[in-house]
């Protein structure tokens, strides 16, 4: 809880904040548009006194709504973890600049990101799925996903040999998305 | 003389197989999709591809690694993975808190007590938790001890993928031992299930304290002398001297963390950078080299196989009475939040990201493994080496293919 | 690394040599068994009372709370009246496999099992999908199938079950329940003919109905249910 | 059902199998005594005819006979000889301390299926072990075991080792070509490499042992070294002895230079494809390949069935049992008698717990040592090949367990590594080694003429 940090976070990144900067126990997050991703990480990389060196982690978040990605950073200047959540991403098309030109080690981290939520990253050089099989059409994670449309679809649709009655030839467009009640 | 269209498969009659049998082709069947697919799925003159499939011997898991080779020098490879994949996140986010922590259990098998500590972290920091005291100090004592085995057997490991024959049981032995005494006190060889949100399953009992004790006084020179077969051995130190050396700048870009990146120079181990639990009043300090290759990677491990040691010390010098565990409801509601939490595991940073939105069950539980990070970096160390090589290299940064694939 | 280049051999060669003769570790294990610890949680284990009677009474509260589901135990209810199972076949109303049911001890059905000649469910995915696989609009289902294939086929009705994921027995159930739903396709359209022109119109079926409970009302004054 | 019927159907599986082999086995000795009194004549002198050739056919079948055996026991040294350095146990549930369990594995190998892959060459594949298996064989026709038991003693039997030495690698590529997977490609490629450059330096390092023997065969050789231990050439060799015995263990695909099975790289290297009776080709021919190098270190530098002191006293010990008379039948009947009791007498005495019947039968089983060990003494003594062999075997198989000691410790060299040890190391090592036995032959030509 480095209440300074989040003083100087405020005052350098006052036009890009699309929230309050919280903070609970050690962690600060802020939340920023998708579009800043770039010149806000890059100010945190490179800035002295900010020198956020460490990316621990990278990843997808899918709040039923909207679609966000989440940045943790770590730097000698502040005792906290550094939360930045690009946040409001459409959620049939969300499309976010990648971080991989700053490290090459994020390459993986939004390869899973797009293989478990379908957020393209722009800019990685290697977005393809990197746990699903590469023929797999349905992103696992997102809230919307129904084991079943998917189960139907594959051939082996989770029945056993035994009982597996004739796949479905073409499967209906409509079963990939369950009309949960809005 | 490839069979015919659709065939029966050979273990089910009922069942009726639809592709062609015949050679099964690194190359995937599809158009290559992006940049780096293209550029590497491309032959050049004289080159070939091979499969270093799911089941080989020496890929610690199943991992598919396609290597492009020239004679017998790698070109480039591509790991796949996906095939240990059994989705603990989306499991996770049916399991209510309780069950969480036994899906994270089996992700780095070998050190299965830091699986647990992350997830119970971040709860902890949802739940605002006071752990008591003599909680967090057996947490850090078995987890040690768990960081002492994993460490024990990565060497035998090391040797076994030279092709050394005894490292491996030797260190089998040393892991087993720990493991014993593991089992007397949390009740379980490998997938511990000893943590809980808010302290620990049981106490200390005698027969954990009596085995640690005449462990503890044959500890260091137990491993020594195990090692000594292979630290100075020319063929062992000439095999993985100046392979896969990385430098600081570019493992600081590949974001590694925990030994590999303490070999390359950089003192950053989370008990240090970010400390948690009791690690500020426990002194102990983080050994570092500088050449970053195979063998300093190996040599960091056995220091800090001693630290390790050091740490056990202090907890049980100055190990506090008092409660083992929280006073907490029986069905955990977080309020709606979001927490992260970090521990440094024996392959690196091993961290957490959990959202709560006031059911009992997680919202998202994001898991971050270390040896996921690692695998990068092979691509970058492997160009030029030979075959046997990749061995080598791939055992030094010691991945474990539960973690990996999730 | 030392000075001669050979030491390092030599002196692991001279380690492994002193090693070949020092006792072993190996527990051989049918003979002698290794010392479990005390509070060894590995072993599953039904504990008996003093009297020798069995302390589980089949609350299923260990096969709830296990996380990973991997519980599947049976046993006579708490007063001892019928057989209770829980297992995979009653958390996920999964279709029973031999080997699942040889596991946990039920009777496995004759082994001579008829495979069902196989039907294009394309049509039957249409319907399912208008009616949102919702396993509450079964007999809508049902009927919906029987105007597309003429008869309810059994690869339908797998297809049904495995979608909305009721269980099978409980549509073949709903089927059987309902007469003017068949199995099998009508074997002359004259006899389907001659049987629909015998069966009363819906309405007067209706009508009948409730003359006959209305006779029953005489009795016990209940409100006729709509 | 006749009486026959009723008894036949009574009876288990392995008393119809006894009563059926009796009346088998009758017949056969019946057929053999006819055919060696009616044809024996003519036969004998057939035989005696052309004698070189029924030597060489029945040293061939000696060999073929003894190789399989050797290779069990090789194979159950290692697997005992690595588990008591990993401090495991190792196999001790087939026979007597897991004795059985290589001969297990033997049958197990012949009963599996050998498959053939789709896509392999199927002639090649199927001859590749056969090629390898007999190369390694037939080099052991010129290693001499005792003093006159040795297949045949070429004049140039040195040079036909390495001749058939270098036919293995033959089989190996052969193997890894064939068999349609990439991994045998490169293990069959390594082995190539491997086995050709450390032929020059092993051929090299014995040229230096030839100048001194003056003669190529391995008898000569072994005859020159008789006497005290101090003539056999390991002494007057020392640098060719590690030459030869490091270019040794590469050309047997040993650890450290195991790269053509390099399990943890490519798998199983030439052998991937194979299965059943097929891949224990392969396995026999490893471990007779060990044999052979040990054999022919033994031989060359060790001196080969030589005692390392000679006997000092005087040899001729011969007892004709005829000379006893009648003694001969009471001691047939009384010696056992009295040696058993003498025996059971002080194991009675010992501990009370041992029961009478108990302490008889360790008597009779210590006399039966007792006489065993006087025989061997008395054969030792007096047959010269009896001790020949026994000290052949002796330090043959010494060097059997430095190479199972040197896979239990040492870890695997990388291809590259290999290479600039057999061009810049071992190559300039031998020509060095030879060129100072060549300058020291000729000092001492002319000090000493």
């Amino acid at each position: 809880m480095d209440r300074h940090f989040k003083a100087r976070l405020e005052a350098r990144f006052a036009a890009q904040l699309t929230g309050p900067i919280r903070q609970r126990h050690d962690e600060t997050e802020m939340r920023i548009a998708p579009g800043d991703v770039v010149s806000v990480i890059t100010a945190l990389h490179d800035e002295p006194d900010l020198n956020f060196q460490f990316l621990s982690d990278l990843a997808g978040v899918d709040t039923g709504v909207v679609m966000q990605v989440v940045y943790h950073l770590w730097s000698e200047t502040t005792p906290d973890w550094l939360r930045v959540t690009a946040d409001g991403l459409s959620r049939d098309d969300s499309r976010v600049p990648s971080v991989t030109f700053l490290w090459k080690g994020a390459e993986w981290m939004e390869r899973e990101a797009y293989d478990m939520f379908g957020i393209t990253f722009e800019g990685n050089r290697d977005l393809r799925r990197i746990y699903m099989p590469p023929d797999y059409q349905s992103f696992p994670l997102r809230k919307d996903f129904y084991l079943a449309d998917d189960a139907a679809r594959s051939p082996g649709g989770g029945v056993r040999p035994m009982e597996r009655t004739e796949s479905p030839t073409n499967a209906p467009a409509t079963a990939l998305v369950r009309r949960t009640p809005a | 003389m490839p069979i015919s269209e659709a065939h029966q498969s050979t273990d089910d009659p009922r069942v009726t197989l639809d592709r062609e049998l015949g050679v099964f082709e690194p190359v995937p069947p599809y158009p290559p999709r992006t940049e780096r697919e293209a550029e590497f799925y491309t032959l050049g003159d004289g080159e070939m591809f091979i499969n270093m499939g799911p089941q080989h011997p020496s890929t610690h898991g199943v991992l598919r690694v396609v290597l492009k080779l020239d004679g017998e020098k790698v070109v480039d490879l591509d790991p796949v993975l996906g095939y240990l994949h059994r989705g603990v996140e989306k499991l996770c986010e049916n399991a209510d808190y309780h069950q969480a922590i036994c899906y994270t259990d089996p992700l780095e098998y070998v050190s299965s007590l830091f699986n647990e500590w992350a997830p119970v972290l971040a709860f902890e920091k949802l739940m605002d938790v006071e752990v008591p005291r003599r909680a967090e100090y057996i947490r850090v004592l078995s987890s040690e001890l768990n960081r002492v085995a994993s460490h024990a057997l990565f060497l035998g490991w090391m040797a076994l993928d030279l092709g050394g024959l005894t490292p491996i049981l030797w260190s089998f032995i040393e892991r087993d031992e720990i493991v014993d005494m593991l089992a007397a006190l949390t009740g379980q060889r490998m997938l511990f299930n000893y943590f809980r949100i808010g302290g620990v399953n049981g106490d200390l009992n005698h027969e954990f304290m009596s085995r640690l004790g005449d462990w503890m006084s044959k500890a260091t020179e137990q491993i020594e002398s195990g090692n000594a077969l292979l630290n100075e051995n020319e063929i062992f130190v000439r095999r993985m001297r100046g392979l896969g050396t990385i430098d600081t700048a570019t493992a600081l870009r590949m974001v590694m963390t925990g030994p590999n990146l303490r070999a390359t120079g950089v003192p950053f181990d989370i008990r240090r950078a970010h400390p948690y639990s009791v690690f500020p009043e426990l002194e102990f300090d983080i050994p570092t080299r500088t050449e970053g290759d195979c063998l300093a990677r190996y040599l960091l491990r056995m220091d800090e196989i001693k630290q390790s040691l050091r740490i056990i010390d202090q907890c049980l010098h100055n190990m506090p009475d008092g409660p083992v565990i929280a006073k907490l409801p029986r069905l955990l509601r977080p309020r709606p939040g979001r927490a992260y939490a970090a521990v440094e595991g024996p392959r690196g940073q091993y961290s957490t990201y959990a959202i709560s939105d006031g059911t009992d069950q997680p919202f998202r539980m994001r898991i971050h493994d270390p040896s996921f990070i690692h695998l990068q970096s092979v691509g970058l160390m492997m160009p030029g080496h030979l075959i046997a090589d990749t061995m080598a290299i791939m055992a030094s940064l010691d991945p474990i293919m539960g973690g990996v694939d999730k | 690394m030392s000075l001669v280049p050979g030491l390092g051999i030599v002196k692991g060669m001279g380690l492994t040599l002193r090693r070949f003769f020092e006792p072993k570790v190996t527990i051989k294990y049918p003979e002698e068994k290794a010392p479990l610890p005390h509070k060894f949680r590995g072993r599953l284990q039904l504990l008996y009372d003093e009297w020798g009677t069995l302390k589980c009474e089949t609350c299923f509260q260990c096969a709830q709370a296990c996380p990973i589901e991997c519980i599947d135990m049976g046993g006579i209810d708490t007063r001892g009246r019928f057989h209770v199972h829980w297992g995979a076949p009653e958390t996920y109303g999964e279709r029973r496999e031999e080997s699942a049911l040889r596991r946990s001890g039920r009777p496995v059905p004759d082994p001579a099992y008829r495979p069902f000649p196989a039907v294009d469910l394309r049509e039957l995915d249409r319907i399912l999908d208008d009616y949102d696989h919702d396993p509450a609009e079964m007999l809508a289902i049902l009927e919906a199938t029987q105007t597309a294939y003429g008869y309810l086929p059994v690869a339908a009705l797998k297809r049904i079950s495995q979608l909305t994921g009721a269980w099978y027995a409980t549509i073949y159930g709903t089927a059987t329940y309902y007469s003017h739903l068949r199995f099998e396709p009508a074997t002359a359209t004259l006899q389907a003919a001659a049987v629909n022109a015998h069966r009363p119109p819906e309405a007067t079926y209706l009508a009948a109905l409730d003359a006959s409970l209305a006779g029953a009302r005489k009795s016990s004054r209940k409100p006729a249910r709509a | 059902m006749t009486v026959v019927g009723k008894s036949w159907s009574r009876l288990t599986l392995p008393g119809k199998v006894i009563f059926t082999a009796i009346p088998i086995l009758l017949l056969l000795t019946v057929a053999l005594v006819a055919v060696i009194v009616l044809l024996g004549g003519p036969i004998l002198d057939i035989l005696e005819a052309n004698l070189p050739i029924v030597r060489f056919v029945v040293a061939v079948t000696i060999i073929l006979l003894v190789t399989v055996p050797t290779a069990f026991l090789i194979i159950y040294m290692e697997m005992k000889i690595i588990a008591l350095m990993n401090l495991r146990i190792g196999p001790d549930r087939v026979g007597p301390f897991g004795s059985l369990l290589s001969v297990v594995h033997g049958l197990k190998v012949l009963m599996k299926e050998d498959f053939t892959p789709t896509g392999a060459d199927p002639i090649v594949f199927t001859w590749a072990p056969v090629v390898t298996y007999l190369a390694s064989v037939m080099t052991l026709l010129v290693i001499p075991f005792a003093p006159g038991l040795f297949g045949q003693d070429l004049n140039l039997g040195l040079l036909y080792f390495f001749a058939i030495g270098g036919l293995s690698v033959v089989g190996l590529l052969m193997a890894g070509w064939s068999s349609y997977n990439k991994y045998s490609l490169l293990g069959g490629l390594r082995a190539a490499a491997q086995v050709i450059s450390y032929e020059i330096p092993l051929t090299l390092s014995v040229v230096g042992l030839i100048l001194l023997a003056g003669t190529m065969s391995l008898n000569q050789i072994v005859l020159n070294q008789s006497g005290w231990f101090t003539s056999w050439y390991v002494f007057q060799q020392p640098l060719a002895v590690l030459i030869f015995f490091i270019a040794a263990t590469a050309e047997a695909n040993r650890t450290p230079f195991d790269l053509t099975e390099a399990d943890s790289e490519i798998v199983a290297g030439f052998a991937t494809e194979y299965s059943g009776m097929r891949f224990g080709f392969f396995f026999f021919a490893e471990y007779v390949n060990v044999f052979i190098i040990s054999a022919l270190t033994v031989t060359l530098f060790f001196g080969g069935w030589n005692a390392p002191f000679p006997w000092p006293w005087p040899v001729d010990v011969t007892f004709n049992p005829g000379s006893l008379g009648i003694g001969m039948l009471l001691g047939v009947a009384i010696i056992p008698v009295v040696l058993t009791l003498a025996f059971a007498a002080p194991i009675w005495i010992a501990s009370s717990r041992i029961k009478g019947w108990q302490a008889l039968i360790g008597g009779f089983v210590l006399a039966n040592l007792f006489i065993v060990a006087i025989i061997g003494a008395w054969a030792y003594i007096g047959l010269e090949w009896v001790a020949g062999l026994l000290w052949f075997l002796l330090k043959t198989y010494t060097f059997v367990f430095i190479f199972v000691w040197m896979r239990g410790t040492l870890p695997r060299v990388r291809i590259d590594q290999l290479m600039d040890f057999a061009w810049k190391w071992m190559l300039p090592a031998s020509l060095l080694n030879l060129f100072l036995t060549a300058a020291a032959i000729v000092v001492v030509k002319t000090v000493r003429p």
